[in-house]
């Protein structure tokens, strides 16, 4: 237990991305649901970063990758939250679950 | 309930007070100028498992308190205190550029972008939608089916190496990376932030 | 400056000169987003401009052709093993597909939304940075390089879904797009990070070799399920199949029409040519590694059945739609099925044996894109001139409009699949691609079910593509005459007579364009330079056959370029 | 390309042609006219068709008709491959083809004829618009595909013209779509044809994959070709795994045979897909002369006879049992029809069971040539029967009518011409006779042969070829014809043939029931003939207000005409020049297909009606004892037919109720949709909505009240309604995920991940992988 091995780093994560998978679930509000999405990306990059750092190989591809996974969170966060305005906008109101117009 | 009594105010302070700690031990400890590996101080020890538990513990605390705030704000600074004690832990693997970025693109950008969007959707920064019961069930009964699932499945697992490495890179090394062997991808998300920011400024801009 | 970076590698001009259709698309944007500042805004000029990029577009990725030889290549990257951005005669054949379609989208905006709509910049520059996302995504075997593709397809979809900011259900459907995307997206990275996590590569052609082994070994098993489930998440989420499909009615139903026929073919097209790569990468990986293709029988279930459930759901859920978009939304859903079932069929590239599934495929989406186009073309002018989405808008259209409810129906018919249009013959080859791997016998049982399903499913979606039809001809409201406009005639009748020919005449030449196209991708060099691997392959003769001495070859044979 | 070929593609291009205009000018075109452009495209297609037979008479009897058939399939157009399979276009120019054309063709131009007169005193509108033109744009369209599907010399071809005369049917039959009977009529024919081609597809399928070819000489040659050889279908060692059934290559070809036979089933209503037949005359009654009794309903006829040789015996005993199963059920429940035009139509089915049957059993001449005789009868019976419909006011129940023959004289005469016909009237041992006194019995003397009640055949004396076959087994009949070819005896040991003599039981069972049909045809035939036409006026004010019109009765008295010709000249010996080269095939047990058999075929029938047998006495004169049965019964009008009926109530009712077919099919298919429909709402109340609904019970509401009200709406009355609730319920069952709400949508999808970790940790996919790889390496 006290010797922190790659076990540690996975377990965490995978908590980590259960949260968020919880968070999506549960919230109504968008930028909630948003939230939720870091949340397990978040738990992926410490995948990437813990597996990096446990690797025999050289190179780095997993903090490249993580480095990448950071910069299209923060894409696809600017898209969500203007279209949420948008949203927001329209029904004046940013509860998800009152859009529901489109069904069936 | 602990996570409720422990506000998110005094959350952020300790979790702000923790990472200056941290990184004032890092710095000190630290053996050669090019940040290559974590510190011998800190590599293996007891040190790390103390690290690990109060960060690792700290973000898996500010996670289950996003699940559990019923306001957006709360929310966003719960997962805060996630995204910093991730990038502490970033730095226990010897990941300090990406650690830097997590606090400067992530906890400083996206984040502030995410409570932007907050506050300029809602009549109130603190207006609640509560799902109902049952759905809380449902949700919490997938995410600890799925944490089972994974835990199980992890743990069995054989991993091809559970010996840490000086791995770490430095900044010049990513440039070169990302220069050399991820030119593509590289250049393909600038083209992506380009059009992304088209799109969300046509999204959120007044009509004429 | 540059020295003291020590760049160890740089791009040639030849080789940027590979991939420049790609760059023609980056500059059709930049175009675009200058032309303005100049000469002020103008939603018709944007239309041109990238009418003109696509064509463009177009004629590059043509010129391309002769140049890549047997086995594609890999550019773009110090190592060309890394598959991160390939250039073979596939993805050329997906950008001519794919731009072709794009200049049908913008003839369709152009008739519909030009006179209104004052955004067309931004419009066309989400709708070819979308375009550009999905040209990459067919032509990569890099996980890392997947992901970002899946997205730069994706980022700008979700803003066009809710191009139309004034109208509530755009921007709902739009919101539901990029939640359900980003968290489609984040299972797979998830997924990807526990795969390089296993094999601490991202290259899909060294994975696809451990994954074989461990699997053989009994090793890792459920892992291996899990994080290829997640992969196959991602991507099931653009091909929009079960349990993924969710935001695809909702999306289809309140996005603009054009931008409705634009993702239900392009982004389905592409992400389906992507699963196809990456499956033969696996089956390629697993060959190299001296294991049977069969090690693969789980994700051959797996998929197939997620492929009949796809199509079964998506026909029975449109059966009682009154939108048009719902409609076709469902039925894309069912079409997605049909052509994901290739999936489960392993063949190997550079074989040329009748009935390849991604010839199939190939075939396939050639005469989806033309029906799609037809139908959406017709149901965009109804809508436009009726104001209604209704199924009841098309009432009497048989009077109203003749020269839009025939080629409708030839569209329709082909959708269904039924004789003489192109769809039945596209069916056929699915068909027969299904039933060539009927002589194998862990597979068989496989195949006669999605045979069984097809058939089943062909019949089921007579009922609801038929109900246009009647409303069409046998039930009249005393709607007033349409007067369509002549471009949209034209397009809807010109896509009829190519279905048509597709069906009659023509019969071979898809066959030929896709066999030509398919018949040497590119295969990683990992898999080819390690000839030290035994190969043992148990059974199988083909795989004994694919990796000799004449197919050892594959790596950049260049005509023009060197 | 010989002329007769041309003469063939323009007589299917005329009707299309003519299809093309009506559909794009019909409207402009007008009432009258556009019936007579039809007319007009149809007649010429019949000179056409009359030309090619004229001159392929002279052909035949010149004997360079083979080289001309030869020719035409050397001359095929090679439109495409699919695979390594060519696909080619062209006219399958044989006796058969042209005869069956010149019959199409003759026929359908008298009932267009019909069509207009009888148009003219129908409404033609629908929804308050004239649909006139586009009921002779929908026969066109079926001239075009019928003749289509007669000249096809490729399976494809055969199947997709197939699925056009299904689609014509489907839309003549719901001409008057806004009457829910002719519609749901439509939609039950529609169904149900569907099911047979089911079938069809999976016949297709296996005859491309096994056979390498989808021309029907090709096929033919490659099956033969694979059981001289032992490969292919016939390798002992072929196994194929069918969804874990392991089946063996002769047992394939069986299928093989069975699945094409299931289209047949389907177009020609045979049991148990007959259901749509009787429902389909809801359409008008011209349709229903041409393509329920004439023409279309016989493609499946048509479709056996042409995939004869790829038949295996136990294929062809299947056939036989189905088609003896059709034609007594069938001729049992025209007894108690009331209706004119559904008595027909148990009639139609029924002999459409004589030919499948004859088929069966081996008669292939006589089945065939019954097919042609019957057609012109049975059209000019439904015409005749239209007229009096028409006559009378839209009167078709056969109660209120009575001494119609005073008002109707020649629709009356017509109509007992082919009442004789199809009785089989003629005089034994005289060459005299009508329609069914030739051809129905011939296949009763096949089937009698074949059963082996006359003990030593007398044509197995005869006939060298098949000196075995009525004492001796099917099976010893293939192995000596293989021998006689190839000298070999190496699959001699296959289990392959069907064993007649195992099979006695069966063969004689089937032979006793179409003899005792035999004797029914007459009865309700008569029956029919006589309540319509003589007797007292039973409804004076439908008897005041009856008369005929020229335009309708001249079609019924060339039509009646050629029911005379057509029992003596022209057409068996066409088939019989056809039959040699249609049934030669190793397999086949056709009596009187070969060459030298047909001597041997005719033999029998002189045998039949010109030796002293006890068969000649016993079918011979059943016309004359059931016609006088009926007169009996019924002269006074129904009064003694009712009171026989309540005496054998339970069969009678039995009867009536058509054996409850439609209840069997409604519970077996409608409850059963009707329990998976349950199981979806169940799936909908209680799971989905436990989940979701429960939560947003605004949702709830909807979708329980959309569930209510598709039930509602469509309360089950048929199998076609069934059907289509259970396709909205389960519609409903699909589309209820979609809730419109993301949150719901992220629910199901992370449910799905949680639900495949489980199954993955619980169900270990490694033994699996391990177990396939060990097989596929050992």
């Amino acid at each position: 237990m006290l010797t922190i091995g790659l076990m540690h780093y996975l377990v965490l994560s995978a908590a980590i991305f259960c949260c968020g998978i919880f968070v999506m679930i549960t919230k109504r509000n968008a930028i909630g649901i948003l939230i939720g999405v870091e949340l397990v990306l978040n738990s992926v990059n410490v995948n990437f970063i813990a597996f990096d750092r446990y690797s025999q190989q050289p190179g780095f591809d997993g903090q490249i990758t993580a480095l990448f996974v950071i910069v299209l969170a923060a894409a696809e966060a600017a898209v969500a939250v203007a279209i949420c305005m948008n949203l927001y906008k329209n029904i004046n109101t940013i509860d998800v679950d009152r859009g529901d117009a489109l069904h069936g | 309930m602990l996570v409720r009594r422990w506000t998110s105010r005094r959350f952020l302070l300790t979790a702000s007070a923790a990472v200056i700690v941290l990184s004032a031990t890092v710095a000190f400890g630290q053996e050669s100028a090019d940040l290559k590996g974590v510190p011998r101080a800190v590599q293996g020890g007891l040190l790390e498992a103390l690290l690990f538990y109060l960060f690792g513990g700290t973000a898996l605390v500010a996670a289950l308190g996003v699940c559990v705030s019923k306001s957006v704000v709360r929310m966003a600074t719960w997962l805060f205190g996630t995204l910093g004690a991730v990038a502490v832990l970033y730095l226990l693997l010897g990941a300090f550029f990406l650690s830097a970025i997590q606090l400067i693109v992530y906890a400083g950008g996206t984040l502030v972008l995410l409570v932007f969007g907050v506050m300029l959707t809602s009549k109130s920064p603190w207006v609640r939608f509560e799902c109902s019961k049952v759905e809380m069930a449902a949700g919490g009964g997938i995410a600890i089916t799925l944490f089972t699932g994974l835990f199980l499945m992890l743990t069995r697992a054989t991993w091809p190496a559970s010996a840490a490495t000086a791995n770490g890179a430095t900044v010049k090394d990513f440039g070169k990376e990302l220069l050399t062997t991820y030119l593509v991808p590289f250049e393909v998300a600038s083209v992506v932030l380009l059009v992304v920011m088209i799109a969300a400024a046509y999204l959120a801009r007044q009509e004429r | 400056m540059l020295a003291a970076i020590e760049l160890s590698w740089y791009p040639s001009l030849a080789e940027l000169g590979w991939f420049a259709p790609e760059l023609a698309l980056v500059g059709t944007i930049v175009v675009i987003l200058v032309a303005p500042l100049i000469l002020g805004r103008s939603g018709l000029r944007s239309a041109r401009i990238a009418f003109a990029g696509a064509l463009v577009t177009l004629l590059l990725s043509v010129r391309l052709v002769e140049q890549v030889g047997g086995g594609g290549i890999s550019g773009l990257a110090p190592e060309s093993a890394a598959g991160m951005l390939i250039l073979d005669k596939l993805t050329i054949l997906f950008k001519i597909i794919l731009m072709l379609f794009l200049t049908g989208v913008t003839a369709l905006w152009v008739l519909g939304s030009s006179e209104k709509e004052e955004n067309g910049e931004e419009f066309f520059v989400l709708m070819i940075g979308s375009a550009l996302g999905m040209a990459l995504m067919t032509s990569t075997l890099n996980l890392l390089m997947m992901a970002v593709a899946i997205e730069a397809a994706s980022l700008p979809s979700y803003a066009i879904a809710g191009f139309d900011k004034r109208n509530r259900k755009s921007a709902e459907a739009s919101v539901k797009y990029v939640i359900f995307g980003g968290v489609s997206v984040a299972i797979m990275l998830y997924g990807i990070s526990l795969l390089y996590g296993m094999y601490h590569t991202l290259n899909v052609a060294i994975i696809a070799q451990g994954v074989a082994n461990d699997l053989a070994a009994g090793q890792n098993t459920v892992l291996i399920s899990m994080s290829l489930f997640c992969v196959l998440g991602g991507i099931a989420f653009k091909i929009a199949a079960v349990p993924f499909h969710f935001w695809c009615p909702d999306v289809f139903e309140g996005a603009k029409i054009e931008v409705t026929a634009w993702l239900s073919v392009a982004s389905k097209a592409a992400a389906l040519v992507l699963l196809l790569r990456l499956v033969d990468a696996f089956n390629i990986g697993a060959m190299v590694a001296g294991h049977s293709i069969l090690t693969y029988n789980g994700l051959a279930w797996g998929l197939g059945v997620l492929a009949a459930i796809s199509c079964t759901w998506g026909n029975f859920a449109a059966y009682r739609q009154s939108n048009v978009k719902r409609l076709l939304a469902y039925s894309s859903i069912a079409h997605a099925g049909y052509m994901m079932m290739l999936a489960t069929i392993f063949t190997l590239p550079g074989t040329t044996t009748s009935g390849k599934p991604m010839a199939a495929l190939m075939i396939y989406l050639i005469v989806y894109a033309v029906m799609n186009l037809g139908v959406f073309t017709v149901a965009a002018i109804v809508s436009w001139q009726t104001k209604s989405e209704d199924i009841g808008a098309f009432s009497g259209l048989g009077r109203r409009a003749p020269w839009l409810a025939v080629p409708m129906v030839c569209c329709l018919v082909s959708l269904v699949g039924l004789p003489p249009f192109g769809g039945f013959i596209a069916k056929y080859w699915l068909l027969l691609a299904l039933g060539s791997k009927m002589a194998e016998t862990s597979l068989a049982p496989l195949s006669w079910i999605l045979i069984i399903v097809v058939v089943i499913n062909t019949l089921i979606s007579l009922f609801f593509y038929f109900r246009i039809i009647r409303t069409m001809f046998l039930s009249d409201d005393q709607l007033p005459a349409l007067s369509p406009p002549f471009l949209g005639t034209a397009m809807a009748n010109l896509c009829a007579v190519l279905l048509l020919l597709f069906g009659v005449v023509l019969i071979n030449e898809p066959k030929e364009l896709a066999d030509r196209y398919t018949g040497d991708m590119y295969k990683p060099t990992v898999v080819l330079t390690s000839k030290d691997v035994p190969i043992n392959a148990p059974g199988d003769m083909q795989v004994a056959r694919s990796v000799d001495e004449s197919d050892a070859m594959q790596i950049p044979a260049l005509g023009g370029a060197q | 390309m010989s002329n007769y070929e041309t003469y063939l593609l323009a007589g299917v291009a005329v009707p299309f042609v003519s299809f093309f205009i009506l559909m794009l000018f019909g409207p402009r075109i007008g009432k009258p006219l556009s019936g007579w452009l039809a007319v007009a495209a149809m007649a010429t297609c019949c000179v056409l068709g009359t030309l090619t037979l004229v001159g392929w008479l002279g052909e035949v009897d010149s004997g360079t008709a083979a080289e001309l058939t030869a020719a035409a399939g050397e001359s095929q157009f090679h439109w495409a491959d699919i695979g390594s399979v060519p696909i080619k276009v062209g006219v399958n120019l044989d006796s058969l083809t042209v005869i069956m054309f010149f019959m199409v063709t003759f026929i359908a131009t008298w009932i267009f004829v019909f069509s207009i007169g009888y148009m003219a005193g129908h409404s033609d509108e629908v929804d308050g618009k004239s649909k006139y033109h586009r009921f002779f744009c929908y026969l066109s369209l079926f001239g075009f595909s019928m003749l289509g599907l007669v000249i096809s010399s490729n399976l494809l071809f055969l199947f997709i013209f197939w699925e056009l005369v299904g689609l014509c049917s489907y839309l003549l039959i719901g001409f008057y779509f806004d009457k829910k009977f002719a519609s749901n009529a439509a939609m039950k024919a529609f169904i149900t044809n569907r099911v047979g081609d089911f079938g069809f597809i999976f016949g297709l399928m296996m005859v491309y994959f096994f056979l390498g070819t989808l021309d029907l000489d090709g096929a033919a040659a490659a099956f033969a070709d694979q059981y001289a050889s032992g490969t292919g279908l016939f390798d002992p060692s072929f196994t194929i795994n069918v969804l874990g059934w392991h089946v063996s290559g002769p047992m394939m070809a069986t299928l093989m045979g069975i699945g094409l036979f299931c289209g047949a089933m389907g177009k020609s209503a045979q049991f148990p897909l007959q259901v749509w037949l009787p429902d389909a005359m809801a359409g008008p009654t011209p349709v229903s002369a041409l393509i329920h009794a004439a023409t279309m309903v016989a493609a499946g006829v048509y479709l056996v006879a042409r995939v004869y040789r790829l038949l295996t015996p136990d294929a062809q005993l299947f056939i036989a049992g189905v088609g003896c199963i059709t034609l007594t059920a069938m001729a049992l429940i025209a007894i108690v029809q009331t209706d004119i035009k559904k008595c027909l139509a148990y009639s139609t089915l029924s002999q459409l069971g004589y030919m499948i049957f004859g088929l069966g059993m081996g008669a292939w001449i006589a089945a065939l040539f019954h097919l042609m005789t019957h057609a012109f009868f049975k059209a000019m019976m439904f015409l005749g029967s239209g007229q009096v419909i028409e006559g009378c006011h839209h009167e078709q129940d056969m109660r209120k009518m009575g001494g119609l023959i005073r008002k109707m004289p020649v629709t009356g005469v017509t109509f007992l011409i082919g009442v004789l016909a199809i009785a089989g009237f003629g005089i034994p041992s005289m060459n005299l006779g009508l329609g069914g006194y030739f051809s129905k019995d011939e296949i009763l003397a096949v089937a009698w042969d074949r059963a082996g009640i006359g003990g030593e055949g007398h044509h197995s004396d005869q006939d060298g070829h098949h000196a075995a076959a009525s004492g001796a087994t099917a099976f010893d009949l293939v192995s000596d014809s293989h021998e006689a070819h190839n000298g070999d005896d190496r699959v001699a040991g296959h289990a392959l043939a069907t064993d007649d003599a195992d099979h006695a039981g069966v063969l004689k069972l089937m032979f006793w029931c179409a003899l005792i049909t035999a004797y029914v045809t007459p009865f309700y035939m008569m029956r029919c003939w006589w309540l319509t036409f003589m007797g007292k006026p039973r409804d004076q004010q439908v008897h005041d207000h009856a008369h005929e019109s020229p335009m309708m009765y001249v079609p019924l008295v060339v039509l009646a005409i050629f029911t005379v010709v057509s029992s003596y000249a022209l057409f068996r010996p066409l088939i019989a020049d056809a039959a040699p080269a249609l049934t030669d095939a190793v397999l086949v047990t056709a009596y009187d297909g070969h060459a030298d058999d047909a001597n041997h075929a005719k033999g029998a029938l002189i045998n039949l009606h010109g030796a002293h047998d006890w068969l000649f006495w016993g079918v011979g004169w059943s016309w004359a004892i059931m016609f006088l049965v009926a007169i009996v019964i019924y002269r006074n009008g129904v009064g003694l037919g009712s009171k026989l009926k309540s005496a054998f109530s339970p069969i009678a009712t039995l009867l009536e109720k058509k054996y409850y077919f439609d209840e069997i099919y409604d519970f077996m298919f409608v409850r059963g949709c009707r329990l998976l429909a349950s199981i979806s709402a169940f799936w909908d109340t209680y799971v989905v909505d436990g989940i979701i609904a429960s939560l947003t019970s605004k949702a709830t509401e909807r979708f329980s009240a959309f569930a209510g009200r598709g039930v509602d709406a469509n309360i089950v009355d048929g199998v076609f309604n069934g059907m289509a609730v259970t396709a909205f319920d389960l519609s409903n069952l699909f589309r209820s995920p979609h809730t419109g709400r993301i949150r719901n949508y992220v629910l199901f999808t992370a449910g799905a991940a949680a639900v495949a970790i489980l199954l993955l940790l619980f169900f270990d996919p490694v033994p699996d992988a391990q177990a396939i790889l060990t097989s596929a390496g050992g």
